[in-house]
């Protein structure tokens, strides 16, 4: 019998391993996905693949696909989903476009209102799933039709006729806020690593990497703060306990309809962001943009180990599903197999990175 | 006596063809444990949750400290004061003891957006307050979805006393816990109304409610059957009344007065 | 009258989204009162359910697209037999009579494809890709097997999805694991054919040819630019707007034309581009 | 006092109004949706839409699609996601069509092998899901990715290069069990009443409805047959069980591993009879069968009332949503709205649709 | 006295690194009720769940009436006839109170493919067992999830009681039950007793578990305390391995023996 039993130490306790304790992270598990995804390609694929520049080229949809996956992490951390993130891709981008181009503002204008309006769009949606008690599955759902249509609606009217808009890339052009949203980044620190041979040339003397794409600063910065939000703040709490039970939250004194609707609101905002990269870089928007997305971005959430039930995953999670969505996607087309194949390997290689996941940490964990 | 801080007059509620309250007035004044006694499916649970916002009323009227007010949500009750701990315990398996235990009143270091959770300082409560009711945690970072029956009670009531400010209600805490511990919970029943803290104490064991109660209100099939203070009652009426006033199951000899 | 058009692309196809507006335009030029309907994928089951849907409205006049005859046959010739004159446009061409309608407007997807194969290989082109961002919609599909056929050389099909970042990504994906590609062809301007050009300027690859099936107003900058070699134009707003006036025509007077209207394929090179930008920024071409 | 407790009678209780007790039904809700449908439409659309000829038109793509969302309902109610269906009858269709063109078999065997190879995969599915413990959602999604992707292989494969497999008309042609899976039911009787002048006739003299399409009568039979099973069999109540908490249901006795399993097979099965019915009635088959007809089943059981979460809903509730669904895709064409609108019109729809049930059962029930 | 329906040697159950069961040996009779006590987190559910098929134990063999065997799964165990209310009573909320009562051992009607499950007798069946135990249903088809908590609790029993073949285990079943419901309970567990079933009561309660048990055997920290038979030992003897040796709370005096 233990009278110490006051102490911390407990006798009904194995020692676990560094090992154990790092596996047991759910963010962690998805690295085992990751590494296995590059194995795979670094065997299969063309060796440009993992060259900088090929390293550059799968993490650029990576990271757009990425910041949507983050943000819908989230919100089913928070125990909902968002269907309508890809047309809100098309419609902010749409909104986006005529506030740069037909209203000739300023991005530090556009930009703003572009994101208090999906804000409000997002808001909407929250407010509609707090105050009907409808499935988000549902009223989202509702959502990406009607921005989808709302965004060919809006084209046609705003371009005179046609799905795409066009002259985003002029509009901006020699805005200060441009670099920010667009284009590569640390293009000296390249220029420089290229003049002393460290980053490949072309023939030209142009480094072949002109920098780091934006959007992946945007990708790893935001999921650096969402994982800072989830794991240290008070309303990453929330969030959890929202979407774990949201009854039981609110009992406990969570505001659950304040947490839903702002994550209803980042979620959107998320959208924004990435219309803006988007519609930047490829200075037009039309009204397919976005197509599918929130499936994919549920897809990443899914990987990187979010539970559909709500109250489980992390963002660093989303941020390797991302990696090996994106790495799978483009990587097929390095390798010599038959493109018709695609899909499959696709699905194959999605089943055998998140079972990979799950044997490698239920192993280590030692979990049955 | 002082006055009463929480004043529930003749509460009714009705969940759609189903009446769970039909017109009960209850109240709870500083220093004093009031004891919620009844049969099952009384409304005991229910009558509570009217009065920590979970449920609006059908009917009645609530007074906080002599005004008149209707909370909206359980936020707004624990704001004024009140905690609660729940029949169901409302905590959330997935997530960590201490998260469970600092959900929504998380303690804050740092200013301004780098205001963040202070772990440290909540896990060393955490465990604190747990072994103070007699539990000793392996981690304070286990799910509570692994915590055993008592352990996952015993959460929930450091939680509620805690944070207690003024009123604390508590939905038959000590029904999973072991012998130790549940002669803590009795005992700091008895500390914080000694603080001047009001309790609500639901239970269906003569003893406890005896053991700690200053009045005792027995609610039947939706409404009060009456108000007793201590020593105008003994264990066995209490007893009677609680059980509705209908007969107990043949074993009751042989038993006598066990339960 | 009543004209309906029932189309297996989408309304927010910038291809079909010309098509419609052809449409809209004939509707306004003739007096007619004219509908465009398309399933929301390419969704062979749902449009014959939509052409159904149109001839029991028993409209003055039916223009269908006829990608896939034997979904589609039943559902036409029920209007044909309905007494309803119908007239296809877009692919369709070889089976159109036979399903009793009275003319087609458009090109053959494959005759399209081979000609562009066939204009390429003249180019100099030894080496291809065929970007396909919907695999399985037949009429793309007939595309890069016209292509593959015209080019004569070897030609690799690489699927894609909508999205223009993953698009580029791909082809550039694909141009690096292979240095020997030189000619790309994508099957749509502005999902294919400006990433592609993006791409290639991403990789500094001055030497490819780039062509697109369909016109984007982008696409045609760069081709006036000599960035990309040219796109395959089928003046789909001939394809809208020519069957709805023929049937107007014919419900007001009885006039039908007595053959086929081959509306394509026309290439767009770098002397005709500049003239052709604004209109494709308004959606008529 | 109550000493007459014992007693069943119970003072507690209000009495309660039939059409209170109606509308606490789950499938009955969804009749709100139907209603409301229908009125707009009455209101808005061609009055052919009403017609008997126009009922037909709408209610086929509604029995296609509810036969899959039926059966997506009770894996729902089940507990489980498949991602796969829509996929599923892509590639069912060309197995079928395979068997029927290519090996020339007799529908009496073709049609049976086409159900085995499905409910193999479905089973293949659920035993990965079972046996990994990871979300059905991820891998059924796999299952999307693999089964569109080999079918577009399969189809190059058998019809030498083509996405497209035809001639299935003329190979099932005479074969006796063709009037079961294809065509219109009670063709005789519509032609004598066409003649009496009780349908409806063309110019020509053709009666506008031939007969019955067959997949409404298979629709109508398999709500039933559903509805039978959830409703008034032991199967059933497991079904529930399953989905309501798959721990509590196995330490009750329920062998949730067996429930779940079949309903998969069951679904893959609704897919195959889907694709044999379209592919039959289309006379081929290609790669893009069924897109998307995996969300838009989930859609149909959520809006019959089905919970993501699993363990709530109804057969009858999916029959009326997929009604609701199928009104309102195609009864768009029959009114004048510019095609550009038609997503808007079809998310706003929807959103009225689900919320007006809700309304109105609360309203009704009294809930709060 | 008659030889064991179940025995269980050296029982040891490892969560990860957690030690749950640390060697347990125990067994049930025919006939007897076997209490099984000790403090929260001892481990005395997590011992029932490898009893009763829940989880299978790292170590130790299990015998069923003589012969070794390990259960595969909870229906396996149920086939061999043990019944088993669990603390967290494995109930679904949205299902109707009959649809969990017969949940995996529905009654049939019919035959064939027109075997139907008949809700008639269920409903009546579930109403009947309910109302011996002192609950009286308002309707047979509301759902768990609205009952209140000693009113679901009631169903768990009445349903394992029901069913119960060879073995009965009782994991703290009275815990939210009023003084009614328990003594019908005990009586219950009394009257199946007699009937040669053999019950497995886990309790907190020190005068229940000497009220019905015939031997008791005390969990600690995963480990025994020892058993002892029935007039072998007293209320507080019991509640001092009980609380696995520790000082009870300071109350403890003025509450003297109320727990
Ligand atoms: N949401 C609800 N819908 C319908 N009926 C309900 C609901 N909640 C509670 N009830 C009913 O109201 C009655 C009172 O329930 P309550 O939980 O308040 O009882 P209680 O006194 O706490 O009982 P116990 O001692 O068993 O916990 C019960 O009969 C219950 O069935
Ligand atoms: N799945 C699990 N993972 C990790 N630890 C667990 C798990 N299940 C139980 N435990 C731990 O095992 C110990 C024994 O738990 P158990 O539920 O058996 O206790 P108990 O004796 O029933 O307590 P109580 O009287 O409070 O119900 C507890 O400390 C608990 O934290
Ligand atoms: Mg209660
Ligand atoms: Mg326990």
């Amino acid at each position: 019998m233990n009278t110490d039993a006051t102490q911390m130490a407990d006798e009904r306790i194995k020692s676990e391993s560094f090992a154990t304790r790092l596996m047991r992270r759910p963010e962690l598990g998805a690295i085992g996905g990751v590494i296995l995804v590059t194995i795979f390609f670094l065997i299969t694929a063309d060796r440009t693949m993992f060259t900088l520049s090929g390293i550059m080229n799968f993490l650029t949809p990576a990271a757009q696909l990425g910041i949507l996956g983050i943000a819908a992490a989230m919100l089913m951390i928070g125990g909902e989903f968002d269907l309508s993130i890809g047309s809100m891709v098309a419609f902010t981008g749409l909104i986006f476009g005529v506030l740069a181009v037909n209203m000739e503002l300023p991005l530090i204008l556009a930009i703003p209102l572009t994101m208090a309006c999906a804000a409000a769009m997002g808001a909407l949606n929250g407010y509609i799933v707090i105050r009907t008690g409808l499935p988000s599955f549902i009223v989202t759902l509702a959502f990406l039709f009607i921005l989808r249509g709302a965004t060919l609606v809006g084209l046609k009217l705003f371009s005179g006729g046609s799905t795409q808009l066009r002259g985003v890339r002029s509009a901006v052009e020699g805005d200060f806020l441009t670099p920010i949203f667009s284009g590569d980044a640390f293009g000296g620190l390249f220029r420089w690593l290229a003049e002393l041979g460290v980053v490949e040339k072309f023939g030209s003397g142009m480094p072949k990497v002109p920098g780091i794409p934006v959007e992946i600063l945007w990708f790893i910065g935001f999921a650096l703060l969402a994982t800072y939000i989830l794991l240290k703040t008070p309303s990453g709490n929330w969030i959890f306990a929202s979407g774990g039970d949201s009854n039981a939250a609110e009992n406990s004194g969570v505001p659950v309809k304040r947490v839903k609707i702002s994550l209803f609101m980042l979620t959107a905002c998320a959208a924004a962001l990435v219309a803006v990269i988007t519609v930047i870089d490829a200075g037009s928007t039309d009204a397919r943009r976005g197509f599918m997305k929130e499936f994919e971005a549920i897809i990443t959430a899914v990987i990187g180990g979010c539970l559909l039930t709500g109250g489980y995953g992390s963002a660093i999670g989303a941020f390797f599903g991302a990696i090996i969505f994106g790495m799978v996607t483009i990587g097929l087309t390095y390798t010599n197999f038959d493109q018709d194949w695609f899909q499959v390997f696709l699905g194959g290689m999605l089943l055998l990175a998140v079972i990979f996941n799950n044997v490698i940490r239920k192993r280590v964990t030692g979990e049955r | 006596m002082s006055d009463p801080i929480i004043h529930m007059e003749n509460i009714k509620k009705h969940f759609g063809n189903v009446i769970a309250l039909n017109g009960v007035t209850f109240d709870v004044r500083a220093g004093e444990c009031h004891c919620l006694l009844g049969d099952n499916g009384a409304g005991k649970s229910t009558f509570i949750k009217t009065m920590s916002g979970v449920h609006k009323p059908t009917e009645g009227t609530i007074s906080f400290e002599g005004r008149e007010l209707s909370f909206d949500s359980p936020r707004d009750a624990m704001e004024a004061g009140i905690a609660t701990v729940f029949q169901d315990l409302a905590m959330i398996p997935l997530m960590s003891v201490t998260r469970n235990f600092f959900m929504g009143r998380e303690p804050t270091k740092g200013w301004g957006p780098f205001k963040r959770f202070d772990t440290e300082k909540a896990n060393a409560t955490t465990m604190e307050e747990m072994r103070k009711m007699g539990i000793n945690l392996r981690a304070p970072d286990q799910a509570v979805g692994t915590l055993s029956g008592g352990e996952r009670q015993t959460v929930a009531i450091a939680r509620a006393v805690h944070f207690g400010a003024k009123v604390l209600i508590l939905d038959e805490p000590t029904s999973a816990l072991g012998v130790r511990q549940t002669s803590n919970v009795l005992a700091t029943i008895d500390r914080v109304r000694n603080q001047g803290i009001g309790v609500v104490f639901i239970s269906h064991n003569v003893r406890h409610a005896l053991a700690v109660g200053d009045r005792f209100t027995v609610l039947n099939r939706g409404q009060t059957l009456g108000t007793a203070k201590k020593g105008e009652i003994d264990a066995s009426e209490l007893q009677d009344m609680m059980a509705g006033g209908q007969e107990m199951a043949q074993l009751e000899g042989s038993l006598g007065g066990t339960v | 009258q009543d004209i309906v058009v029932v189309a297996h692309g989408q309304a927010n196809d910038p291809f079909w989204s010309v098509v419609k507006n052809g449409v809209a335009k004939a509707g306004e030029d003739t007096g007619a009162n004219v509908e465009f309907r398309s399933p929301e994928t390419f969704d062979m089951v749902q449009m014959s359910q939509l052409i159904d849907a149109a001839v029991n409205q028993e409209p003055d006049g039916l223009v269908v697209s006829i990608p896939d005859a034997d979904a589609l046959g039943p559902s036409i010739q029920r209007a044909v037999e309905a007494g309803i004159p119908v007239i296809s446009m877009n692919s369709g061409s070889d089976v159109a009579h036979e399903l009793g309608a009275h003319l087609h407007v458009g090109q053959s997807e494959y005759d399209a494809g081979k000609a562009a194969g066939q204009e390429l290989a003249e180019m100099g082109g030894t080496k291809a890709i065929c970007v396909n961002q919907e695999v399985g919609n037949v009429s793309l599909d007939q595309r890069c097997e016209g292509f593959a056929e015209g080019f004569g050389n070897p030609v690799d099909v690489v699927p894609t999805q909508n999205d223009p970042t993953e698009v580029q990504s791909k082809v550039r994906a694909a141009l690096e694991s292979d240095p020997d590609v030189d000619t790309v062809l994508g099957l749509g301007a502005s999902l294919v054919g400006e990433p592609a050009v993006a791409a290639a300027e991403a990789l500094g690859r001055d030497d490819l040819l780039i062509a697109s099936f369909d016109l984007s107003a982008g696409f045609l900058e760069a081709i006036a630019d000599g960035k990309a070699a040219f796109a395959i134009d089928q003046q789909q707003f001939l394809q809208g707007y020519l069957p709805v006036t023929f049937l107007a025509l014919n419900a007001q007077y009885g006039l039908m034309p007595g053959g086929d209207v081959p509306s394509g394929p026309n290439l767009i090179t770098q002397d005709k581009a500049a003239q052709v930008i604004e209109l494709s920024a308004q959606g008529i071409r």
